[in-house]
């Protein structure tokens, strides 16, 4: 197939794409006859959004934003894989703050992106914590003011956060992960609309089975891309080799699945759809089609 | 309706008209109520005449001069010069302009602000260089052709203005108290300059000044102006010879006519 | 030593005190050394980081550069139409401050959907730059000295004459203000888009790489050297303006006051028509945008969909409630904003004029810190300010004051000699200076400026609100884009529109009123 | 060094002096090299005389009247006003000055023109309205106080400057050309207007101005300047008796002062 497969990531080039980085540098995509486009994402980049314009092809998007859509929008999505069995979405605290589940952030005060404010205060109901109870501030990915205590906990990815925390504090940093604490998610669902789906199922396949290529290599020895990368993908990206290092490494047992990275079957499925329902979001299993993960 | 007439010394019948100016008058509104700058007026002027035109302060001379230009439009009647509205008749490049204010562009030198209006017409600097720089002379002011209106003094600034009016060599001169702010030597200087020139090529030329003996000197009429409103007393005859010469100014016919101007002015509607 | 060399002295004093006050601060306290690096550790970074400093900064001037040549050749091509006809501003009016108005949180998402490359940052960066150096440009463009006027036309000259002739020289101080405000507002605008449109390169892209790796003296190093680049941008065209104005003022004071000529004419007929023009407009384009792209509507309701949103439906109540509620918080503090910004930018230019040398020192202070990506000062200011409102406001006077300054500033030094040296010679200061002629001969210039900050002080609110308070508008401007709730966004982006269009019309008949008695 | 002295009449030898200017001179840098407007000059004024300038066009004349108000730097020596810098002197409000070019506030109207130094001194308007109406009624412009600049004829706006130069009582007084644009049946009147004020005030006063009459009329002495470069070429007193009557521009000893005067100015080092 001559035309390019325009993949839209969800984030900053960081080891949480070295699968795919792999995929490309190893030609994986080439052998299966993909010509793979790789679009890296940003704050202002809404991977389903750019599947809607056509930008992009395949998209690694976020399960919320992704149901709704479909749910309240009518958009044509399909989730095909997931990158992650569990999100990294995490409260992360200093230790020495004694926050141990998150029964124990009442009178603190949490640093969280607007965009997971609903879901983090759907967990604090799980958890039995009152919304009041809690002080809750914008966060802007920086983890200067949970290092400096201007706030008690952040809302973040687990896969950097503690590290640089403790490196910069030099103090010991925990985390509770949401799937742990009733709010169970996979994050980055490899997404593509009905009509690529219909048309370019092959490619669509064999672009999660490259893809898987590229992320067993990783598995079998993250450390040794990490450093491989240092000056080509992650050039620039502001991590220190440690941090990657740290990324790298916490983020397989996330991604690790039996039956190979990318699979969703009835159990995730419906513990991914139970937790929606939690936040008020309605989606069904025809969010999801397993039939390509078969095909592998 | 009748109309004052103008004309150079002897008349022939045929003279051309240059001038017209039909019942024109101006009033401004002004958030105080309507200011008559000028009650309707009728002038004409034939081609190569020079007039002067005398009057207080504030007696619409300016606007007079303005509606000719074709820069304020009369609220009534009409104004034609060489049978063309004045907004047609400046584009042929046929009016030269000397404002009450010299108006110089403070950007251009002196010699770039003499070839303005050049520019304006469209018509090559290079090739009237020469002209230019024989204007500049003339004035003056040779030696400032570089100076920036900035780094001249007040009465420069004038003859910048004055050389400008005359740049494009115009058949109808219009100039608003030019001398106003030079000393009496460079100011009988220029008049004769002024005569030299008009006599030369024939300028149809209106004069705005202050000076009785300028207007005497000059003109073959002088039109004497009254105030409140705005309006022509009377318009008077300059019989002397041409070309004029400056013992004219202290010969006793020539005094006696400044004193009958001088009647005039101060004249029984008058107004302060 | 001469007064001037022993002012620069003081500064040069001031400044290095300053700095040994920043480096106590950055270095011995343990707030500082979190969140307020000190001097010496930031260049250390900076200088570790060099190589990186060079990929980063390239890319940025790079696209700074081209977005400064779009926006600035779009803007003076506008300045010019709109000066020929004063009923096409009037029409485009509405365009020109939804153009301006258009909450960089909406654009930028649309941005990088719709262009690839380099080009949503490039975009962005032009976009930031237009309006303010359309502004300055025509303002400058209008303000013909009517005798030169009435010279031109003396000569048959028409409006093309006037415009090669007089305005273009005349409006030469006022398009290098222009220029003075757009560079640093295009370097503003590349790090912004850099920041969002997932580019690898860049400052924007360093500074959201370093965000998360808490280390503030690398993002302050990152904030202070794309500060530096702005402000280079600003000195570039500062030397040529100060001498242009110079020559470019008139020797004697005109009789009619520059701004009186400013100030658009017609009746009152007329100008409630073009109003409505204006209004209608950017709907106009707006749908026809929609409808020619195609492009899918949960990401690009037309005008209908959007009122429909509104007005029809389940959700309208609910969707209308949710903008009130957020519109309650943001309106007041935005109102405080645009006081602020206007007063701030008023004091910094009446510095220019009252104490120059002190006006020279903090000029640089208050450019770096309008340039200084405001995601890497947040830890500072709610340290400082808190994440109340006393922060909102300051985020929003960051965002706002910059522009104002520049064109008020612009306005002081156009004021002839003449009307400063009657002053003097009764023993007036430069306070008198100020109050009696700087401030009236530019009127015109303040209004021009206040025009421009109603529209930013609403922006810079929203930005806080992302920020810091994640309230009002701006935040659920940012929620809406994750739950991909297009609908919400354009209606608030549409709402924060019609408003900033409201103030902008607001300050236009305040100058009608005060300018022409 | 010798210093031109210019003394009232019947001088008592305690007389105080004004104006001290001591080896003043004024040199412009241009781009085309430097101008010297004004070769260093040295004069001194007592209270309360009158003197005039007069000279060709670009004499130094305005640069002269500048310097004294402390809005142009002598290059070196220096001037003093009572005693003072002029800075230091203008603070107090004792000096009052009308420019060449009449530089009025296009945004306010003639009276709040005509106040506008009495609120640059701090001083109130309202217990002075009388004062600015008198001031503007003496003028000639009643009737014209809520009138904006653009709504002015030329001679108008000048006058609006001569009224406010008189506004802040001075006791020093710089006029440069006030009466330019007036037509000469006002400009006579201005003539005896400013005699009486100057009389009744004992304002020491600097008029510069092109109408050697007028400054024949008014002076104590007049100062004859001559050009290329700047320079003062002749003191001359005039000896009539105050007051002066607008007869005495009729007397042979009048014209006789007045031929004397051209011929200073035309004088064997005077440039054209
Ligand atoms: N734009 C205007 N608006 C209102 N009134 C005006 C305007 N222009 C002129 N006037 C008024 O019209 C009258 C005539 O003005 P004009 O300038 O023609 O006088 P002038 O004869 O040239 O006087 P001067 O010798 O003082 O120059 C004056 O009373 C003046 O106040
Ligand atoms: N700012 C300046 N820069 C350069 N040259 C200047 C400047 N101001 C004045 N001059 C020059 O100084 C000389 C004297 O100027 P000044 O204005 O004092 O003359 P003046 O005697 O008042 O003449 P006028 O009667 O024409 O007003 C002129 O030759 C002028 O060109
Ligand atoms: O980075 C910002 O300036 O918002
Ligand atoms: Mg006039
Ligand atoms: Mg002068």
């Amino acid at each position: 197939a001559g035309t390019p497969l325009n993949f839209q990531s969800i984030w900053i080039n960081d080891p949480e794409f070295s699968g795919y980085f792999i995929a490309l540098d190893k030609g994986y995509y080439t052998a299966e006859g993909l010509k793979v486009n790789y679009i890296p994402g940003g704050p202002d980049v809404i991977p389903q959004a750019s599947l809607l314009t056509g930008k992009a092809d395949i998209a690694l998007t976020s399960l919320i934003e992704t149901a709704s859509a479909v749910s309240e929008k009518g958009a044509p999505f399909k989730i095909v894989g997931a990158q992650f069995q569990k999100s990294p979405d995490s409260v992360i605290s200093l230790e020495a703050t004694g926050i141990k589940s998150i029964k124990d952030l009442v009178g603190k005060t949490v640093a969280c992106p607007p965009l997971s404010l609903g879901t983090f205060k759907v967990l604090l109901g799980l958890n039995g914590v009152a919304e009041d109870q809690v002080k809750i501030v914008p966060y802007a990915f920086d983890p200067t003011p949970l290092a400096t205590g201007q706030v008690d906990a952040v809302i973040d990815f687990m896969t950097s956060l503690p590290f640089i925390v403790e490196e910069t504090s030099g103090k010991k940093a925990s985390f509770i992960l949401f799937y742990d604490s009733g709010m169970p998610f996979g994050q980055d669902f490899v997404t593509v609309t009905e009509d690529t789906l219909k048309n370019r199922r092959k490619d669509v396949v064999a672009f999660l089975r490259a893809s898987r290529k590229g992320w067993n290599d990783d598995f079998a020895d993250p450390l040794k891309y990490t450093k491989e990368f240092e000056n080509s993908w992650y050039k620039g990206n502001g991590y220190t080799p440690g941090a990657a290092e740290y990324h790298s490494k916490i983020q397989i047992p996330l991604m690790q699945n039996p039956k190979g990275v990318f699979t969703i079957d009835d159990e995730s499925i419906e513990k991914n759809i139970a937790s929606l329902e939690k936040i008020g979001v309605k989606a069904n299993k025809d969010l999801f089609d397993t039939s390509l993960l078969a095909e592998l | 309706m009748t109309y004052m007439t103008i004309n150079t010394s002897p008349t022939p019948p045929e003279a051309a008209v240059d001038l017209i100016i039909d019942q024109a008058g101006k009033t401004f509104p002004t958030p105080r109520g309507p200011v008559v700058a000028l009650a309707p007026i009728s002038l004409k002027v034939t081609r190569g005449s020079f007039v002067a035109l005398i009057g207080p302060s504030g007696c619409g001379k300016s606007t007079l001069l303005r509606m000719v230009a074709g820069l304020e439009q009369p609220d009534d009647g009409a104004i034609l010069i060489r049978s063309k509205h004045p907004e047609q008749f400046r584009k042929e490049g046929e009016l030269g302009i000397a404002f009450q204010d010299p108006a110089l562009l403070p950007w251009r030198n002196v010699f770039a602000n003499v070839a303005f209006p050049l520019q304006i017409l469209g018509r090559p600097i290079k090739p009237n260089n020469e002209k230019i720089r024989a204007l500049i002379d003339l004035v003056g002011l040779k030696g400032y052709e570089d100076a920036l209106p900035s780094q001249l003094s007040g009465g420069m600034r004038q003859r910048v203005a004055i050389a400008r009016s005359l740049v494009s060599d115009p058949s109808v001169l219009l100039l608003d108290e030019p001398f106003g702010a030079l000393d009496q030597i460079l100011r009988r200087q220029m008049n004769l300059e002024l005569q030299r020139i008009w006599a030369a090529r024939q300028t149809t030329t209106l004069l705005v000044t202050h000076g009785i003996d300028e207007a005497v000197f000059l003109a073959d009429e002088v039109v004497v102006m009254h105030a409140k409103p705005g309006r022509i007393a009377e318009i008077i005859k300059v019989p002397f010879a041409r070309p004029r010469t400056p013992d004219l100014f202290s010969s006793p016919e020539f005094h006696a006519l400044c004193d009958t101007l001088t009647a005039a002015l101060h004249g029984p509607g008058a107004a302060a | 030593m001469s007064g001037a060399t022993r002012e620069n002295a003081r500064i040069v004093f001031g400044v290095l005190v300053v700095l040994a006050i920043w480096e106590f601060l950055g270095s011995q306290t343990s707030w500082g050394v979190a969140m307020f690096p000190a001097p010496s550790r930031i260049l250390a970074q900076a200088f570790a980081d060099r190589e990186l400093y060079w990929l980063h900064g390239l890319a940025t001037v790079r696209t700074a550069t081209i977005g400064f040549v779009f926006g600035c050749a779009a803007a003076m091509l506008a300045a010019l139409l709109f000066c020929l006809s004063p009923s096409l501003e009037l029409a485009f009016r509405g365009v020109n401050i939804a153009l301006f108005a258009m909450p960089a949180i909406v654009v930028g998402p649309l941005l990088v959907l719709f262009f690839n490359g380099d080009w949503p940052q490039t975009i962005l960066a032009a976009l930031m730059v237009y309006f303010p150096a359309m502004s300055a440009t025509l303002l400058g463009l209008r303000q013909v000295d009517p005798r030169l006027a009435d010279l031109v036309a003396a000569y048959g000259g028409g409006e093309t004459k006037l415009m090669l002739h007089v305005r273009f020289r005349g409006a030469l101080p006022s398009l290098f203000a222009g220029f003075r405000v757009a560079a640093p507002l295009a370097v503003l605008g590349a790090v912004l888009g850099e920041f969002g449109s997932g580019t690898r390169w860049g400052f924007g892209a360093f500074l959201l790489s370093a965000l998360p790796q808490g280390n503030p003296a690398r993002l302050w190093g990152i904030g202070l050297a794309a500060s530096l680049i702005a402000l280079a941008g600003y000195a570039l065209f500062l030397l040529p303006a100060r001498r242009l104005a110079a020559s470019t003022s008139a020797v004697t004071l005109s009789a009619v006051s520059p701004a009186a000529i400013a100030v658009s004419s017609g009746g009152r007929l007329r100008r409630i028509a073009f109003a409505l023009v204006a209004l209608a407009l950017p709907f106009l384009l707006w749908w026809l945008m929609v409808t020619l792209t195609k492009v899918s509507p949960i990401i690009a309701p037309g005008p209908v969909q959007t009122i429909l949103f509104l007005f029809e439906g389940r959700q309208a109540s609910a969707a209308r409630h949710a903008l009130g509620l957020a519109l309650g918080q943001t309106l007041p503090v935005a109102a405080l904003g645009l006081l602020a910004g206007l007063a701030f930018a008023f004091v910094l230019a009446a510095l220019s004029l009252l104490a120059p040398a002190l006006a020279r020192a903090l000029m640089p202070v208050a450019m770096v810190a309008q340039n200084m990506p405001l995601v890497a000062v947040v830890p500072i200011v709610t340290l400082v300010f808190g994440r109340g409102v006393t922060a909102s406001v300051f985020m929003a006077v960051l965002v706002v004051f910059f522009p104002a300054y520049v064109l008020l500033q612009q306005g002081f030094t156009t004021v002839p000699r003449a009307a400063s040296d009657l002053v003097a010679t009764y023993g007036g200061g430069r306070l008198k200076n100020l109050v009696f002629v700087a401030v009236p001969y530019s009127i015109g210039h303040l209004f021009a400026a206040a025009r421009l900050v109603a529209p930013q002080a609403l922006l810079g609110v929203m930005v806080a609100e992302w920020l810091l308070t994640g309230t009002g508008l701006g935040n659920l401007l940012n929620v809406s884009r994750g739950g991909l709730d297009y609908d919400m966004i354009w209606a608030g982006a549409l709402i924060s529109i019609l408003i900033s269009v409201a103030a902008y019309e607001a300050v236009g008949l305040i100058e009608r009123k005060v300018v022409r008695r």
